[in-house]
């Protein structure tokens, strides 16, 4: 097992694997930018390291910043988290090249699973229904050509990373060659790459993604689905599992296809297969995630098992401590994003002081989130504040639960989208387990903000 | 009212004592752009930039460091205590002094004191005033982080 | 450096809202000792006492109340701000005014005001001074939580 | 259901109800004292009632004030949570008599089991082993009588309410006629009775507690037991489950026979049966509580359910939500009581100001406190200021997860007690699992505290 992990990431992921760290018995050293210095992960962590400015690209993003942080501070693993270089095949490359320890899949997985068309096909050949879609689009002409090919509506989407940055519907070529040059711009922004491709639009889908882990040894499992369809602009918001939108047929199958493709396609580390459900209860595998996910603490509230932890012993050449008999799915959890953003305001991100924060407690609550009062939210990343994830016994105990923590929580200082996490409470779609990941945008969140609170 | 006169007390120790960790705390952030918000009013301190670069406040930080778990910024001495004649290293990596440069070396501005390795690329560090090199804190061959404190030169004036 | 006068705005800032408000939440407290200690210093303050009973300081809450949530204290007015002559609720139950007694009454110290129900037992709500009833805050048959504002006696001089 | 529940407690057993009523619809009035205006219970309940002054025997312990305020307010049930008015037969009797109801057993039922020496002789009938003791002590010289009896050592109990005051050990008649004058002022002190009564003392004995649950249609469930034998002075300082000491045969026995003799004595309520376990695993019942107890969520973490809402449901007349085959125990639970009180100096009690405080998490850590930054701990009640409980998937996991847990809560600004729990956590005694009640007395709090911290 490693004994010094450099944590090269921040906000409440940093903490989370700080946590981890502290639970193994391993010394956590955080990289930090010169922004994060007052941060909750650099006060716990048993060390700390700043890496660079502010600016992610000489920071977090910076690979040779991070990689000699951790040789400085005689490191033997690096956990990237999740987003940065988390899935970056030349960084684990250059990881093991100074003989230390990426923790996450090794540079050939990440290579094998880095192009979104060829993990498609790879995966369909190993069973699994894919969704139709293109390679890398080289131009706009071949982007109206792939489109012509799979058919309207289509989705773009960037190659490299996640989180709805330069992703659009288009249904139309003459809509697609608008969005294209927004997309490619906002994907460089967000990723530093332009690469985009394209992928069938279901009308009205469910996003369903499946957790698995696999060890070095070809032992894989899954831990259950989550199903992250409340979204906006293809940005998850709320994620719960299991999905309420699965037969316990249809989830059999998924789960089992699912892990015994990417066994077979020889994939290893903890990881997440994400699918779109149609309205027949059909799925469609699009991509897959091979890193640790924001969403991880919906599927450790059902399963009761740390998917940090494992995934550091996985990393460390250690089997799998469960099998798939061994994990049992009990209850329902449901995970709110809280974000600093102005949800009456198109979602303007937020920064400043956090004057007052009290977190909610009792039975099935857990928040993961670096706030504290008097916390400086800096404004040079994304705007997750932290996760309230609530577990309840069923799906209505843990929306009752939800409500109730919802209600409890004081973020006081910046502006919150808790108000929308309210409003969603209140919502019948949500509350019947019917969400598509288009209905947030085509009603918008004003009118779900509107929404009488629900009666309690 | 009995308590008057300890009151007062009460209120000298926050306008001696409060007051002050609160401003501290405030001119302590590395921040470019700090705003700080209660109840009904909203403060907001903008640093000025000299050219190109940002200037970014070094760190003070010995590095790895154990940063006490229960005072959040006080492992971090004012920043405003920094003069600008603070050398300040450019990255993560190995320190090594240049050759020929020691403490009473005259400097100018922008000479180059001593390297920063990162990962094999040389990435220097410079002198920010013309003046005298009155202290190193870190040898070569030491570790250092990015924003640490390497020397101090005294401007000429 | 040019964020000096921003810095001396967010002290007087701070002077000006920050620290009243610490003394406010200071004087507010219904204890009748209250211990502030920060870092090094601690700051005592204990209430002088009229009597055998301590003079608890009254409630201002009207009750049943929804507290804001986020605002701790907010939903209470200063204390300091209550006189003398307020008169108080001795318990938690029903109020009677006493007949004869109103707006304009005449009253001495110990007089009996009116009384509250507390399950059939009546506890005396008296004048804290000698003086004239000048405002009466509850009506018969209403609710009253302990500590309550009933009505204020302006003292005579 | 009830519309209205009056909360007539303080601190996080307050908060800890105020949030259960949350989750079921309920609006919540937290009956309050002067010296409470500011905490976190008022704060978050739906409307708080002033009911009078800081001194308990004018607020909190006075039946007619709590009484007045819960009809003032309109509710039709109160909650009395532990300690004060939890057990009290009068004070339920005059709810009744007010037409509300009183959250617990009725009055029938608290007046059945108010005698520890009936109480004993009842459940032994019903098929406990119990433990010798006494009946109500008239005097000293009864209290020889039954001493010579009983057989030395033994133990001094006070009739009304725990938590260690009033109680002494003793090992001769000479030893008890010195300890009957300090147990009687004591008992006085604390609950206002000065009743006292004797129990055979197990040398090296282990405190082990069952909860259970028996609706008003004699429907009673085990939900596992707890293990209690961290005592400081006969006060629980550690509780966890399930206990390390009992073997899968022990272990059904105790819960069976405990359930069994409950429903069978007419008990109704939750409610906890606690047992001293001897060297070789026999057990023997000492006492029941007829509340909701301190250290529930111990049970809470090992169950997934919700004490006290089964307790509002059993109250509201409403039968269990779960049979006995439902519940399933899964994984370790271990909570930590955190005191406001000086461990280096005869764990004084503390209060003051809140500055800094700073709650754990990450997977299966709850914490149940009362407490927030800029808090003022009154001088007038108990030292508890919450209680930190953790889960894991076995006890290994739950005291790794446990330590660092610790490790990062920041309560500043009072004395408290975490240094003890962090020594303990390094204890060689306790990782075994083969901590007595005594232990800790014998060796010395200084002592343990002394020890170095166990690595990582």
């Amino acid at each position: 097992m490693f004994s010094r992990i450099l944590i090269a990431n921040r906000g409440e992921i940093a903490l989370r694997i700080v946590r981890a760290c502290r639970r193994m018995g391993i010394t956590s050293v955080v990289a930090y930018s010169e922004a994060d210095r007052d941060s909750r992960a650099v006060q716990l962590a048993d060390e700390a390291i700043c890496v660079g400015p502010a600016e992610s690209r000489r920071s977090y993003l910076s690979a040779p910043a991070i990689l000699s942080a951790a040789i400085v501070a005689g490191c033997d693993a690096i956990h990237p988290g999740y987003g940065f270089l988390s899935e970056d095949d030349t960084f684990a490359e250059m990881t093991r090249a100074h003989g230390l320890t990426f923790i996450g899949p090794s540079p050939e997985v990440l290579e094998r699973f880095a192009s979104k068309a060829g993990t498609r096909t790879l995966l369909a050949k190993h069973g699994l229904p894919t969704i139709p879609g293109s390679g890398m689009l080289r131009d706009d002409a071949h982007a109206m050509a792939e489109a012509d090919k799979i058919g309207y509506p289509a989705l773009i989407k960037p190659s490299a990373g996640g989180g709805g940055k330069g992703m659009r519907m288009v249904r139309s070529a003459r809509e697609l060659q608008q969005a294209m040059t927004i997309c490619r711009s906002e994907a460089l922004a967000a990723f530093g790459d332009d690469s985009l491709y394209l992928e069938k639009w279901l009308e009205d889908n469910r996003h369903v993604e499946v957790q698995v882990m696999v060890d070095k040894f070809g032992n894989g499992v899954h831990v259950g689905e989550r199903d992250c369809s409340v979204q906006r602009r293809h940005q998850k918001i709320i994620e719960e599992g299991p999905s309420p939108a699965l037969s316990p047929g249809q989830r059999a199958s998924l789960l089992d296809s699912a892990v015994a493709a990417v066994v077979a396609a020889g994939y290893e580390n903890v990881g997440t297969l994400e699918f779109l459900l149609d309205k027949e209860g059909n799925y469609f595998f699009i991509e897959i995630n091979c890193r640790i996910q924001v969403e991880h603490p919906v599927t450790e509230m059902i399963s009761g098992l740390d998917i940090v932890t494992e995934q550091i012993r996985i990393a460390a050449g250690e089997p799998l401590s469960v099998k798939q008999s061994d994990i049992e799915i009990r209850g329902h959890a449901i995970e709110f994003r809280i974000n600093a953003e102005d949800a009456e305001n198109d979602f303007q991100p937020g920064a400043g002081r956090i004057e007052t924060y009290l977190a909610p407690g009792g039975p099935g609550v857990r928040v993961d989130s670096h706030m504290y009062s008097g916390y400086e939210v800096p404004p040079y990343y994304d705007s997750l504040l932290g996760k309230l994830i609530v577990w309840g016994p069923d799906r209505e105990t843990a929306i009752a639960r939800s409500r109730a923590a919802l209600e409890e929580l004081v973020v006081d200082g910046v502006v919150t989208n808790i108000a929308l996490h309210r409003a969603l409470l209140g919502n019948d779609v949500f509350l019947s387990g019917e969400f598509t990941t288009n209905l947030l945008d085509r009603v918008g969140s004003a009118a779900f903000m509107a929404t009488p609170k629900a009666a309690a | 009212m009995a308590g008057n006169t300890d009151e007062r007390a009460t209120i000298a120790h926050l306008a001696d004592e409060v007051v002050p960790a609160l401003i501290e705390r405030l001119s302590n952030s590395e921040l470019g752009e700090l705003e700080v918000r209660q109840d009904g009013w909203r403060v907001r301190l903008r640093r000025g930039t000299d050219g190109a670069i940002p200037t970014v406040q070094p760190a003070q930080t010995t590095m790895p460091h154990k940063p006490a778990a229960v005072a959040h910024t006080a492992d971090h001495a004012p920043r405003r205590d920094q003069p600008k004649g603070r050398v300040k290293s450019p990255a993560v990596g190995f320190f090594t002094l240049r050759d020929g440069v020691t403490v009473g070396s005259k400097v100018r501005s922008g000479d180059i004191l001593g390297i920063v390795d990162v990962l094999g690329v040389r990435q220097e560090v410079v002198s920010p005033v013309d003046g005298v090199l009155k202290a190193l804190e870190v040898e070569s061959g030491q570790a250092v982080e990015f924003g640490q404190a390497i020397g101090r030169v005294e401007a000429s004036v």
